[in-house]
Parts: C-alpha cells; structure tokens; sequence
C-alpha cells in the first residue's frame, strides 16, 4: 500500500465516510446540517481527485484502475454528488436523502473506476439502489410507482450484467475487463449481455423505458443521480471496455443499433412533450444515444469527445434539476413563462443549461457538438453524422421552446420564492461553469486530453 | 459440448425463465418471486465457470450476487407493501406514469 | 530680413475678416467701419516702402519662405516673393483696394450693421486672396489665392441675400470660374508632377524643358484657367451678370482685380505660353477676339455696370493679346493703368446713379452731371482713359504700346493690330456715352446733390492717376524687362485717328435719333450676342435634364420601390441604387422560388407534423405498463445475444 | 494594454452608462464623455510613447489556439488617426444629442458600442476578430438607426442590416476559407499575408473582402442604403453612420487588400478606379437632383468616398496620401454638416429644400458656420478635403488621366451641389418655418468649432496628417512593388 496508492482510494473511502456521517447524523440532526456533514467529506475528496489528476498511476487493486479516465469521472461523479446534495430537501427524499445521495455517488466513483467484474457490478447496483430509495422517499403513489418500475427494470439489467460476466469468467477465465479474450461465441454473447446490462443503466433504446417515468414521476434529486452520476460512470465504465477490448463486433454495432435509435427516439418524443421534466427524461436518452453514437464509431478522438460530452453534459443536467426541484415535479411549459424576470437566478440558470444542452455557442455544449461532430465526420461515419444532425436540429427545437418561453414578459407578477443559499450556490457554480468553459475552453479541452492513454 | 457449455445453457436457461416470468405474471409478488429466480441463473454459471477455470473468483461472485438478492427481496417487499394498498397488487394497474 | 515683411501683407486683411466675421466683440457700426478701413488699407502702408524700395534698386529680388511640407520623398516649402511682376500687382492691388474700402465705406453706410460686418469682411478676404496670388512664390499659395478670391466673389455677388437673382448670379459665376480653376488646378499639377517641386522658379523652366506634348497640354490649361477667371470669349457670360452684386464689388473685384488675374497669370507663366507658339497665337487671337466682341457688345448696354462690365471684358483682351504677343510686360503696364481707370469709372458711375435716382440705366443718368459735378468729372477722365485720347489719357499710352507690340510682333500681329485698332474705335463709341448721356439737360431739374468728401476723395485721387499714369508704362515695361515697343509715327498717328473717330461715333449715336434707336433695338447685341442663352440651351438645361432624370424628379424613372409613405417625389429616384434593391429581391426570389412559401412550407409542415405523429407514436410506446418494458427489454436482449453468437460463426 | 483598452473601454463604458442615470440626471451624458475623453487620452499615451518601428503599438495574446485565433492588435499612424476620430465624434454624439430623452440611458450606451466596435476594426489585425468586429458594428447602428430614427426608420434600419449583413458574408467566407485552407489553423493577417496564394485566387478572395468594405464605402451600386438610413437616423447616428462607419470601409480598403492579395490587387485596381470614378460623377450628380437636405450629404459622401476608392486602387504614393487625407477630412466636414442639418430640423421640423431659406438674417452664426463647411465640402483649397482631392487627383495623372480628369469634373460639380444647399438654406428670404429660429445652443456650437479647426488646420498644415499616414501608405505600397515615388 504504497502512499500514492492511498491517495488513490482516498475519495471512494471518503465518499463511504460521507454515506456513514449522513445515516449516522439523519436521525438525531436537522437535514441542512447533516447535508453538511456529508457535503464536506465529498468536496475534500473531489478536491484530492482533482489534485491528483497528473499524479503517476497507484492502482490500489486489481479491482479498481487509477488512471486519469478514472479519476475525472470520479471527479465529476462526486462533484455531481455535491450539486445533487443541495436541492435534496427533506420534504421530498426524507432524512435519509443526503446519506442516499452520497452512497449513489461512491457508487458512481466506484462504477468509473470499475476494472474488473465486481467492482463493475457493485458500482451499478451502488448507484442503482440508492436511486431507487430516494425515488419510493416522498410515498406518493407515482414516486412509488416510478420507484417501481426502476427497481424492477434495473433488477432484470443487473441480471443480464450478472450473466454477461458469466459468459466472460467462463471464456476467460477471469473477471478483468481487459483480460478478456474476443473470440468465441461464448465471449460474444457474453459481451451482449455486459452491454445490455450497460445500456439499461444509460437509459439506451430499447432498454430507456424506466427513464422517463422516474424523470417525471421521481423527486428531483433521483433524475439528477440518473443524469448525471450515472450517466457518467456508466459512460466512462464502457469507454475503458470499449477501449481495452481489441475492436469487438457486437459491441461497436450493438451501441451503434441501440444509439442511433436512442437520439432519434429520445429527440422525437421529447419534441411534443409539455412537462419540463419528461422533456429533461427524453433528451437524457438522447444525449447517451450520441455518446453510444461515439463509442460505437471509436477513432483516436473518442476518448476526448466522450469526456468532453460528459463533462459539459452534467453541470447542465444538475442545474437543470436544481431549478426543476425549486418549481416541484409537475411544472409545465406556461408555468416557466417569465421565469427569467421573476425569479433571475434560477431563470438563467435553466436558460444557460438548455442552452448548452441544445448545444447553442455561449454554453459548453457547443464546445461538446463540436467534438461530437468532428469525431462523427472525422471517422467517416456518415450514417451516425446524418442521425446526430437531426438528432440535435430536432434538439433545437424542444431546448429553445422551453429556453425562450422563460424570458418571456411574466404574464402576472409572480411572487420573487426565496432560494436556500445551497440551491443559489449551486446554480451560480454551474452557470459560471457553463459560461466561462463555452467561451474560454482551453482548460477543459487540455484537462482532458492529458487525462487519456 | 464441454461441461462447461452444458453448465452455462443451464444457467441461460434459469435466467430466461425468471425473465419469462417478469414479463409474463401479472401480479407483483409474482414478478418479485420471478426475479429471484433469474437472480438463481448467474449464481450456477458463476460455480460453474469458478469450478472449471478452478479460480476462487467464481464463488466470491456467486456470495456477492446472493448478496444482491437479499438487498432486492428487501427492496421489493416494501414496495410490494406500498403498492398493495394503491393497485392491490396488480402491475398493470400502475400506470399513471405513461406517454 | 525684409522679406519676411513680405508675409505680413496679407495678414492684416486675414485678421480683419475673422475679427469681422466671428464677431467675437460685438462691435457696432463705427467701430466695424474703423476696423474695416485698417484693415483694408494696412496692406497698402505696409507694401508702399518695399516697392519703392524695390523700384528704386534698394532692394533685389527675394523670397520669403512661409513653411516646408514633405509629402513622402518631395520637399514642398511655400513661399512669397518679391519679384517685378508681384512687385507691379501688388502695388496696383493695394492702392486700389484702399480707395474702393474708402469709397465702400461711405457707399454702404445705408446697410444694417451685420450686412455691413459681412460686406468688408469678405472685401477683407478678398483682399487677402488677392495678394496672397500676386506674391505668391509658389502654385500652392497661387491656388490658394485664386480659389479664395473665387470665393469671396460667390459670396460678393450673392450678399444682397434676399434677391434670387444675385444669388442665380453669384451661383453662375462660382460654377463658370470653377471649371477654368479646375483646369488650371489640373495644369498646375501636371507641373508639379514635371518639376518635382512646387517653386516659380522651378516650375517653369521645367515646363519649358518638358516633351513637347505635355508643354502644349500645360500651356492650354493654363491658358483655358486664365480665360475663366477673367470672363474671356468662352466663359464671359458670368461678368454681366455679376453685375448684381453692389458697386464697390464690381468696382474691386469685377474691374480692376480678380478680372485682370488671369493676365497676372499668363504674364507670370508667360515664358511657358511663348514656348509653344501655337499656344501664343491662341492667347492673342481669344485677346483680340474677346475685346472686339465686348466693344460691340458694350455699345449696345442700357444700364452703365454692364456697359463697364462689358468694356472690362474687351480691356483684358487687350492684355492678352500683349500677353500673346510676347510682351508680358505690356500686359501689365496696361493691368496697372487699366485698374486705375476702371475702378474709378464703376465708383464714379456709382456716385452717378445714386445722384440720378439710384438705377444705373444710362438713361437715367440725364443731367447728372449738374448734380453730382466732381464725379461727372472724375467719370469723364476715366472714360477719356478708357476710351484712350491721345496723349492727355493715360490709357492712351497702355493701348498704343499693346498696339505697337502687335505690330512688332511680325505679319500676323499686324493683322492682329488692325483688329485691334477697330476695337478701339469702337471703345472710344461706348466710352463716352454715359458722359455724353449725363450732359443732356435733365428732363425734371433735380436740385443739387452733396458728394460726400469720403466718396470723392478716393475718385480725384484715381483720376490722376488716369492722367499720369502713362509715365508708368515705360518704367513698368522696363522693369518687367520686356522694351518698349516704337512702332513708328505712321502707327501712332492711326491710333490718334481710331481714337477720335470713337468720340465722333459716340456723339453721334447720343444725338442723332436715328442712330440712337437702331442701338436701342440692338437686342441681341445687348444679350451679348445670346450667349447666355446658347449655354443655357446646350449645357444647362440637358444636365438639368440628366439629374431629373436619375435622381426622378419627374417621376418617370423615379417610381419608389417599396419607400414607405413620408417618400418625397424627389429622391430614391436613382436607378444604380433602385437597381441593386431590383436585382437583389429579383435574386432572392429566384434563389428561394422552389422553396416558395407554400411549397417551402408545405415540405417543412409535412416534415414537422410528420415528426409530431412519430413523437404521439413513441409517446404511446411508452404505455406505462411495467410488463411491457419487460417485453421490451426481452426483445432487446434477444435481438443482441442472437446477434453477437451468430457473429462468431464466420 | 493601451490598445485593449481602446475596445474594452468604450465597451465597459456602455454598459456603466446604462445605469448611470441612477446617480442622477444626464449622468448618461457626462459618462460618455468621460468614456470617450479617457479613450482619447490612452490612445494619446500610447501613441506618443509608441516605438518608431512599423507599428507604434502591436498586442499580441492567444485567445483560443485550438482553433487558431488570437487577439492581435497593431496601430499606426493611420489607425491613430482613425481612432482619434472615433473617440472625438464620440463627443460630438453627445454633445448635440443634449436633448435627447427618449431612452437616453440606451441611446448613449448604443453611441459608446458603435465607438467599441469601430475602434475593434480599427485595431484587429486576425482576420476572424476583424471580420467579427466588422459584423459587431452594423448592430448598434441598427438600432441607432431603428429605435431612435424619425419617419419610416425601420425600413431604413432594416434596408441597412441587409445590405451590411449580407455584403458580410464575402468578408467571412474569404477569413474562412483563407484560415482553413492555412497550413495550420491560422487567421493571423501577417502570417497569412505571406501564404502566397496564386492570383486568380487572390482576385477572389479580395472580391470577397472588396464587396464588404465597397458596401460599407459605399460605391455605387451597392450604395442604396446609405440615403435612406441617412435620413431617417438621429443626428448622432448620422454623425456615426457618416463619420465612423464609411471609414471603417476605407480602412479596410487601405490596410488588408495591400497586405494580403498584392497581385490581386493590382489586377484589379484599374475595374476599382473606374468604379470609384462612375461614383464620384454619379454621386454628384445624384446630389444636385435631391430635394431632402441630409439625402444631398449623403450622396455628396458617396461621391467623396469614392474617391477614396480611387486613391486607394491607384497604387501610387500620391494617390494613397490623398485617401488618407480625404478619409478624415471627410469625417470632419460631413459630421459637421450632419450636424448642422440636424440641429435645422430639430428647430424647424423639416429637411426640404424648398421650405427653407434666409437664415442669415436670423441665425448668422448658423450661416457662418455653414458656410465654413461648405467651402470644405466643394474642396476649397485651404481645407482638408481640397489637400485629399488635390492629392488623389495628382496620383491619377502619374496613372492614368482619363481618371484624373473625372476627379477634375467632381471638383465642379460639386460647387453645383454645395451652392444649391447654402441657396436654399442661408440665402433667400425667411419663409414661414425660418422665420422663428433662435441660432446655435453652446452645446451644438462647440462641436462645430471643434470640427471646423479640425478642417481648417488640417487644410493649411497638412504635415502633421501625412507624417502619420506615411508609414502606412509605404506599408501598403511595399508589396506592391512601388517604391516612393
């Protein structure tokens, strides 16, 4: 156990500090305080994922990897975490939300990290079943209804997971991922089950049908766990197999097939939808299907894009939440008229993340479309080209419905709702961080290309 | 067709059926059973391919998925609870949730 | 160190029109009076002690450098000078400038005070223009001069503001004089460009040293310049008209200075004019042409300024034709005395008119002369001069030394000379008209009027100055280094005759009836031969023609496109603009036509409603019920195991 | 950091004076001024302590190197120039907008990012910042023109963003294609001055960069926005529109074409003279046939500016100086007639030729000072206008003298022009409208002081002019394989 070594499985083991504070604290201290106590582990440990980003790789075990992949998810799934913990109100996930919110989020630095079938399986199941429990918290009959249906669905993933790995330990003879050998019929299918297990998780067709039931159904915070940690991890988890497998069939068409249905599926339901967060449900399945676009298309910029994407994707999705949470789960298209005026901050908050969502040029997210499309074009990949170009003019169309309607004039004065500060906090973090990175992006586009192979 | 293969059709098999079940009962305890036996198929393919490879790794797997289920039964019996009062136990009736 | 009292000069009268004209002060009428008259006779008293002593030999040739520009690799450096020509104008300027400041202060005392502050402040200007040209040791300050008197000559003309006709008449003459400037901007240039440098001295022996083309091209330009500006055969329709402005203006600007300049600047480029004899010829035949034209032209006048005016035309066609003959210093000899006599017959006729009743009809001057008996006087010295009689006139001398260059000049300047001689004559008709008209009995007594001592002082002053002038023809021919023409007795004797025969034609045009109404009924003479009709057939009204038509005035091409309502009918007319707005929405229309809106939109709304129903049809995929995600991702599942086994058969 | 601070500042100052009307009254007002003032002085500091080489200030930082573009910014004498200009007019806006009230917090911000984005083409030198700046700028004329105009402004406002917007689009497909096509990504000017493309190539990129700055210029035929937005802007944006904006044509027109397609250039320079000769003749005469007063000056500035052309294509030493000085005398002489008319139709409510006259008897400081302005605006030597058309006309007869005798006709044409709108205004007697016309406020008569000095002192000392436009004309010239004449 070297000390570079220690350092390396510092944040999952101060995530897992967080959870235990959270549960210890949820009973006998006030909610804001016990969010608190869970909030300063993870931002310590964000802080040391963050510092260690050009450090010389210390894999603690064979189970979890240490290289820079790793570590910039786990900077953004825990990071994520700490947007997350600052709209879970007790009204809606109950005492235990932060502690849930924190396990999720070991999860998610667990799945990212994921070298080998174990961790693989419990940084899903990690991220999954917190999100389940926060989601049956409120016990309204539609939370527990969503909760429901995504236990069940996640249940049968894990199932598939469970026998992809099967199929792989019986071809290989071990659990690393890239110990893996490729080919026999064996390994095949165990891949496709790995993958669906995978696609499940990333809400990819025909798996995506949990999604926009919880999305709508489930407390803000559970949408955003769905969003963005496990969007991430899960992301990064298939970029190292897609990355350390030499060039699989199944796996590059399978996410091409489950993609491409994904964007065109997510951005055609999402275009009629009314409620701001089935509309946020949908375009979620949209944005994996480009990133599944990416990993099936492959190229020397894969890895860049994918980290790119992801990394503009979940300060966009977390505020988009934060403001999602203040407005309560039933907010419709009229109920945003004017969001702008009366309530500044978290109108432009929302305004700036469907900007960068829609992939408009002062956000991020153009930097993303911009990465996209030129992995897209520079592979040749015409097919994909053409699906993620009506993918995003379709984006355009349901983001800025929704982006415009909220710098409307108000039609009545709405009363100014005072925001916590947490909440504030958040916002004003992701909007800078938006911003600044869409006109300025030379710190994110360097980041990550150093933190690749 | 080594015994391996034979071990793995097996537990295929296990899963498939459990997955038949989800898909196919109507009623929620039904489905939660289901799921447990699908949970039953990848915990024989793990003591299968741990005994033919003779690495520890296959039962280690089989421990964490038994694990796995124990947490799921927890899960789904209390959902199980809160639905019963809303649905009386009938999936198909929870479907507020839709479009 | 003297020099440099040579850029003072034209300081004063500066100084005195931005006093004047930016009125910081306030000033009233005497002061505005006082400070005009400084300023308009400073330049005198400063100048008088340099020409002296420059005639008398005290002082050389010299030039003042002002201050050097350099326009990349050229060393432009502007400057006065003193030299026998600028010498001569200078001092004719000064003196008469400052008798006509004399006499327009008493003349314009009836005007407000701000017309007046106005009024001598543009004389002011003008007077600095005038000697800033004269002394100029370079075309820069010579330009500058020029275009300033130009100028002041607009406003000059035009300042009796609320009659259109001074400004029609203002305008006209700005315009005429502006093309001949732009011709001898355009000479002067192409010199510039010949000699590299802006100085006299250098510019005209590069002139001379030039290729033969580009001299001849040079020589007309500055010839068609010095044309303009003094109202010769071509551009002498503005002169008359000129008229407008009030006496002293005409007395200054329209007789004795800004007319003759084009003789001072032929007689300054003359070396280049006598280079290219073509030229030359061309010079004196427009002298002989115009002055010929502007006597006949004169006898027909009814109102005495444009009978002036007239005879001022045919005077400065004298000069040029002494200019022609390769007697520059003829030339001025005859500007110095031409001055002197010119204006004091405009300020003369001016006191005249006023004593009759105010018009300046010649008819109106009947038995002025009892009224007004000095300048009767003065006026009769000064027609005498004009007129040239023998010996007494110094105008007398001016001509016959002009007459003897002609006929020194070899056969074809005798002819010249003879054309010449009939002009005379025919001066000496019109000369004497108004004096003879003023001597008849007028037909109502009226009593008699009191002459201001300011208007007369200037007019006695002149008139000696018309009578001994002829002493200042040789010294000024010699000092311009030209020699005094002796054409022999026989030549004097014919001028003494052409001379006398012109008083007996003017007795007897006044007096004899039948005589005197054929000159009445002479409209077309008095039109001045309808050449101002002419240009107002052939260039006017067709370029007026020209701008209707594009800036559609009429309306025929002028129709808007789509200006909204406040659009005046004049304006968006122009065609090059309408037409880049025709063809551009002509452009979009045709690039947009296959997706015109209905067909255009038709494919988008098919498009998005095709989209809607896909977005209801995924919308009810997702029915809700948990069994068919199930079924779903059993599909999924299936599709994907079949699909990676049956990929490893290959 | 002088010359950033010559874009940031106008720019901040903006923003600062949209809420500066909080403080108290017409703080808007004393704001800009003390924007604009504190631009001059930099612009004064750092060009006084600029280094004698070419540049007097050159700033040089990566902004987004992935994608090869940099904030490149370079002045010379001719940039100076144009920037004092733009921070002085600046002034003037404010001062004969004094009573302005509609908006006027908005009205002054537009004015100080007209300014900022001016000063940003003036000083940019990679090709994509210059051509963003250069899209910048028709933005807050637009809405000068569109919000605060007279009669039917928005057709004029609109009229204006097409015509601007789409002559746009050359500029950038040119940048574009010029720093795609770059061995690696790059839209530095001087780096791509050195690209070496072939000529035909040349000639259709300086078509592209050629349609921005000839509509922007303009020349006719792609001048039939410059009348309508005249008339229906405020004073102060026909100041801006006149004084500012046809410069930055004329700048790009001298600086870049020289710079980047020198071959081009020369194979296209004799089609740019003719062109620039048909618009002096047709602007002038367009002039004389127009009845509204301001439409009159905005086709005499057609006329002017399209000598500037003609200068600028003639390739000699001559003829470059005499742009240059025409450039900024016309900004002085046309800014002050705007001025002039704008502050006769304040009063009096109409610009119509035939319902004005005889202000000399009631306003004689208005008719002095327009009479000032009409000396410069048919060239009276003396001012500065007659230096630049004397200058341009001495370049065309080393050129060709069919063109210098065109110039010639514009100097007499425009006496037509110039004696038919002081006839109809100064002379003549009072009519009804005229008749009740108390003369020039201070504040309208300080600006004209200050542009009349501006013309008359330029006019009579010119050296301090061409000293600063010599580097540049060499500059220009340099590639063209000319020497000093």
């Amino acid at each position: 156990m070297t000390d570079g070594s220690i350092w390396s499985v510092a944040p999952l083991v101060l995530l897992g500090l967080a959870a235990i504070l959270a549960m210890v604290l949820a009973p006998i201290q006030p909610t804001p305080r016990v969010r608190i106590a869970a909030a300063l582990p993870m931002a310590l440990a964000v802080i040391i994922l963050l510092a260690r980003l050009g450090a010389p790789e210390a894999p603690v075990s064979m189970l979890l990897a240490d290289d820079g992949m790793a570590r910039l998810g786990s900077a953004l799934a825990a990071a994520a975490g700490l947007g997350i913990l600052s709209f879970t109100r007790t009204i809606c996930t109950g005492r235990e939300g932060p502690a849930l919110v924190a396990i999720a989020a070991a999860g998610g630095v667990a799945l990212a990290s994921a070298n080998h079938g174990a961790t693989l399986f419990l940084g899903l199941e990690l991220t999954t079943l917190p999100m389940v429990a926060l989601a049956l918290m409120p016990r309204t009959e539609a939370a527990v209804e969503a909760g429901y249906k995504l236990f069940l669905i996640a249940g049968v993933g894990a199932g598939a997971l469970l026998m992809g790995l099967v199929f792989g330990f019986g071809a290989s003879g071990s659990l690393r991922l890239d110990a893996w050998s490729v080919d026999g019929p064996v390994a095949a299918i165990g891949l496709a089950f790995v993958l669906v297990g995978l696609s499940v998780k990333f809400a990819l067709v025909p798996f995506h049908m949990w999604s926009p039931d919880l999305f709508a159904g489930a407390p803000a915070p559970v949408g955003a766990i769905a969003g963005s940690i496990s969007k991430v991890a899960v992301a990064i988890a298939a970029l190292r197999i897609g990355l350390s497998l030499p060039a699989p069939e199944i796996w590059t068409l399978g996410l091409l097939l489950a993609g491409g249905a994904a964007v065109i599926l997510g951005n055609l339901a999402a275009l009629r939808q009314d409620n701001l967060l089935r509309m946020l449900g949908y375009s979620s399945i949209a944005h994996s299907g480009y990133i599944a676009l990416v990993l099936s298309v492959g190229g020397e910029l894969m890895g860049e894009t994918v980290l790119v994407y992801v990394a503009s994707y979940a300060p966009a999705i977390v505020a988009a939440f934060a403001v999602a949470g203040l407005m309560g789960t039933g907010t419709r298209l009229e109920d945003l008229r004017g969001l702008a005026w009366s309530r500044p901050l978290a109108g432009v908050a929302l305004g700036v993340a469907l900007l960068s969502m829609a992939g408009l040029p002062p956000a991020v997210g153009f930097v993303a479309k911009i990465y996209l499309f030129s992995t897209l074009a520079g592979e040749a990949a015409w097919g994909p080209l053409v699906i993620a170009a009506i993918g995003s003019a379709l984006g355009f169309a349901y983001y800025l419905r929704f982006a415009v309607r909220i710098f409307t004039a108000p039609r009545q004065p709405a009363p100014r709702a005072t925001l916590n500060r947490a909440d504030a906090v958040a916002m004003a973090a992701s909007i800078a961080l938006l911003i600044t990175l869409g006109l300025y992006p030379e710190p994110l586009t360097s980041l990550v290309a150093a933190s690749l192979p | 067709m080594t015994a391996l293969n034979i071990l793995l059709v097996l537990s295929a098999g296990l899963f498939l059926a459990g997955l038949f079940g989800v898909a196919a009962r109507r009623t929620l305890l039904m489905q939660l059973i289901s799921l447990e036996v699908m949970l039953a198929g990848p915990a024989l393919g793990f003591i299968a391919a741990g005994a033919h490879h003779g690495s520890i790794e296959g039962s280690a797997m089989f421990i964490l998925v038994l694990g796995l289920a124990a947490a799921e039964v927890a899960l789904g019996l209390a959902i199980y609870l809160h639905m019963r009062r809303a649905t009386g136990g009938d999936s198909d009736a929870a479907t507020r949730l839709r479009g | 160190m003297l020099a440099y009292l040579l850029l003072l000069v034209p300081l004063p009268p500066l100084g005195g029109f931005l006093l004047l004209a930016l009125d910081p002060y306030r000033l009233d009428r005497r002061p505005v009076l006082a400070l005009s008259l400084a300023a308009g006779i400073a330049p005198l008293v400063l100048f008088l002690p340099l020409a002296i002593a420059y005639f008398t030999g005290a002082v050389g040739d010299m030039i003042a450098p002002a201050f050097t520009l350099n326009f990349g690799q050229y060393e432009v450096a502007l400057a006065m000078q003193l030299d026998p020509l600028s010498a001569i104008g200078a001092s004719t300027v000064t003196v008469v400038a400052s008798c006509v400041m004399i006499y327009a202060a008493d003349y314009m005392s009836g005007a407000r005070v701000a017309d007046l502050r106005r009024f001598f402040a543009l004389m002011n200007l003008f007077q600095a223009g005038m000697l800033s040209m004269v002394l100029a040791a370079d075309s820069i300050v010579f330009f500058l001069g020029w275009e300033l008197m130009g100028l002041c000559s607009f406003f000059l003309i035009s300042y009796n503001m609320t009659s259109p006709r001074a400004f029609a008449a203002g305008q006209k003459a700005f315009v005429m004089t502006r093309i001949a400037d732009a011709a001898l901007l355009a000479g002067l240039l192409l010199l510039f460009l010949e000699a590299t440098s802006v100085r006299m001295d250098e510019l005209i022996p590069a002139g001379l040293a030039a290729e033969e083309s580009r001299a001849a091209i040079i020589a007309v330009l500055l010839l068609v310049g010095a044309l303009g500006k003094s109202a010769q055969l071509p551009f002498q329709t503005w002169l008359p008209t000129a008229m407008a402005g009030p006496t002293p203006v005409s007395a200054l600007l329209h007789s004795a200075t800004m007319v003759a300049a084009g003789a001072v600047l032929l007689a300054r480029f003359a070396p280049l004019i006598e280079a290219t004899p073509g030229v030359a010829a061309a010079t004196a035949i427009a002298g002989v042409a115009t002055a010929l034209f502007g006597a006949l032209c004169a006898i027909a006048q009814t109102d005495v300024k444009r009978l002036l005016a007239y005879s001022s035309i045919s005077q400065i066609g004298y000069m040029l034709l002494a200019v022609g003959m390769g007697a520059p210093g003829v030339a001025m000899a005859h500007f110095v005395i031409h001055a002197f006599f010119k204006s004091l017959l405009f300020m003369a006729a001016g006191v005249l008119s006023h004593a009759g009743g105010g018009s300046t009809a010649i008819e109106k001057l009947r038995g002025t002369a009892y009224v007004a008996p000095i300048s009767f006087a003065t006026y009769t010295v000064g027609a005498a001069a004009l007129a040239g009689f023998p010996i007494l006139s110094a105008g007398w001398w001016s001509k016959e030394a002009i007459l003897g260059a002609a006929v020194e000049a070899g056969p074809f300047g005798q002819f010249l000379w003879l054309v010449a001689l009939g002009g005379a004559a025919l001066t000496g008709v019109y000369a004497y008209r108004p004096v003879l008209c003023a001597l008849r009995k007028p037909l109502h007594d009226a009593p008699k009027g009191h002459e201001s001592w300011l208007a007369v002082a200037p007019l006695i002053f002149l008139a000696i100055m018309s009578v001994l002038g002829g002493y200042l023809v040789e010294p000024i021919i010699h000092e311009m280094g030209g020699h005094a023409p002796h054409a022999g007795l026989g030549i004097e004797v014919m001028g003494a005759l052409a001379a006398i025969t012109g008083l007996i034609g003017s007795v007897a045009v006044t007096f004899i009836p039948s005589w005197n109404a054929r000159i009445k009924r002479a409209r077309r003479l008095r039109a001045g031969m309808q050449m101002d009709a002419i240009y107002y057939a052939f260039l006017v009204r067709p370029y007026r023609r020209i701008v209707r038509l594009l800036s559609g005035r009429d309306g025929r091409l002028g129709k808007h496109i789509g200006e909204g309502p406040e659009a005046q009918e004049g304006g968006m007319g122009d065609p090059v603009g309408t037409a880049t707005v025709v063809f551009g929405l002509w452009l979009a229309r045709v690039v947009t036509a296959p997706f015109m809106p209905d067909r255009f939109d038709t494919v988008i709304m098919r498009g998005a409603r095709e989209a809607q129903r896909a977005g209801l049809w995924t919308r009810r995929l997702q029915s809700g019920r948990l069994r068919d995600y199930a079924l779903g991702f059993a599909l999924g599942l299936g599709v994907l195991v079949i699909l990676g086994w049956g990929m490893t058969w290959g | 950091m002088g010359l950033s601070l010559q874009i940031l500042l106008p720019f901040f100052g903006g923003l600062a004076v949209l809420f500066a009307p909080r403080f108290g009254r017409d703080y808007e007002r004393y704001g800009t001024i003390a924007v604009m003032a504190l631009t001059l002085l930099v612009l004064i500091f750092s060009a006084l302590n600029g280094d004698s080489g070419r540049w007097l200030q050159l700033v040089q930082a990566d902004w987004a190197p992935s994608f090869g573009i940099q904030v490149l910014l370079a002045m010379d004498g001719l940039s100076a120039a144009m920037l004092a200009i733009s921070s002085i007019l600046g002034i003037v806006c404010v001062f004969i907008s004094w009573e302005v009230t509609h908006r006027s917090a908005m009205y002054h911000a537009v004015i100080c990012w007209t300014v900022a984005a001016a000063n940003g083409v003036f000083l940019a030198f990679d090709l994509l910042v210059f051509a963003f700046f250069w899209e910048l700028m028709i933005i807050p004329a637009f809405l000068l023109i569109g919000l605060w105009g007279h009669g039917n402004r928005e057709h004029a406002a609109m009229k204006f963003l097409v015509f601007n917007a789409v002559a746009g689009l050359g500029l950038l497909a040119a940048v574009f294609w010029m720093g795609a096509t770059a061995p690696e990504i790059t839209f530095d000017a001087f780096v791509l001055s050195e690209a070496g493309y072939s000529t035909p190539v040349q000639v259709i990129l300086l078509l592209g960069f050629a349609l921005a700055f000839m509509v922007k210029l303009p020349v006719p035929p792609f001048h039939a926005w410059l009348p309508d937005a005249h008339t229906q802007a405020p004073t102060a944006g026909s100041i801006l529109l006149a004084g500012l904006l046809l410069k930055t044509g004329a700048y790009g027109l001298f600086r870049f074409p020289p710079l980047l397609f020198p071959e081009g250039l020369m194979a296209v320079a004799p089609y740019g003279m003719a062109l620039g000769a048909f618009g002096v003749v047709y602007g002038a005469i367009l002039a004389c046939g127009q009845v509204d007063a301001k439409r009159l000056i905005a086709y005499t500035s057609i006329a002017h500016m399209s000598i500037v052309l003609m200068g600028v294509c003639g390739g000699v030493h001559f003829a470059l100086a005499g742009a240059g000085v025409e450039m900024i005398a016309h900004a002085f002489s046309s800014s002050a007639l705007f001025l002039l008319i704008g502050a006769l139709q304040h009063r009096t409510g109409t610009r119509d030729l035939r319902e004005l006259g005889g202000l000399q008897k009631t306003a004689p400081a208005f008719a002095t000072s327009f009479a000032v302005f009409f000396a410069a605006a048919l060239a009276m030597p003396g001012t500065a206008n007659f230096l630049g058309e004397a200058l341009v006309i001495t370049g065309m007869f080393q050129v060709n003298w069919a063109f210098a005798a065109i110039a010639l006709v514009s100097l007499v044409v425009s006496v037509v022009y110039a004696t038919r709108l002081i006839g109809a205004i100064v002379f003549g007697k009072p009519k009804s409208e005229t008749a009740v016309f108390e003369d020039l406020k201070p504040y309208e008569l300080w600006p004209i002081i200050a542009l009349g000095a501006g013309t008359i002192v330029f006019g009579l000392f010119p050296q301090v002019l061409i000293g600063w436009l010599r580097p540049a004309i060499d500059a220009a010239l340099l590639p063209l394989g000319v020497g000093a004449p």
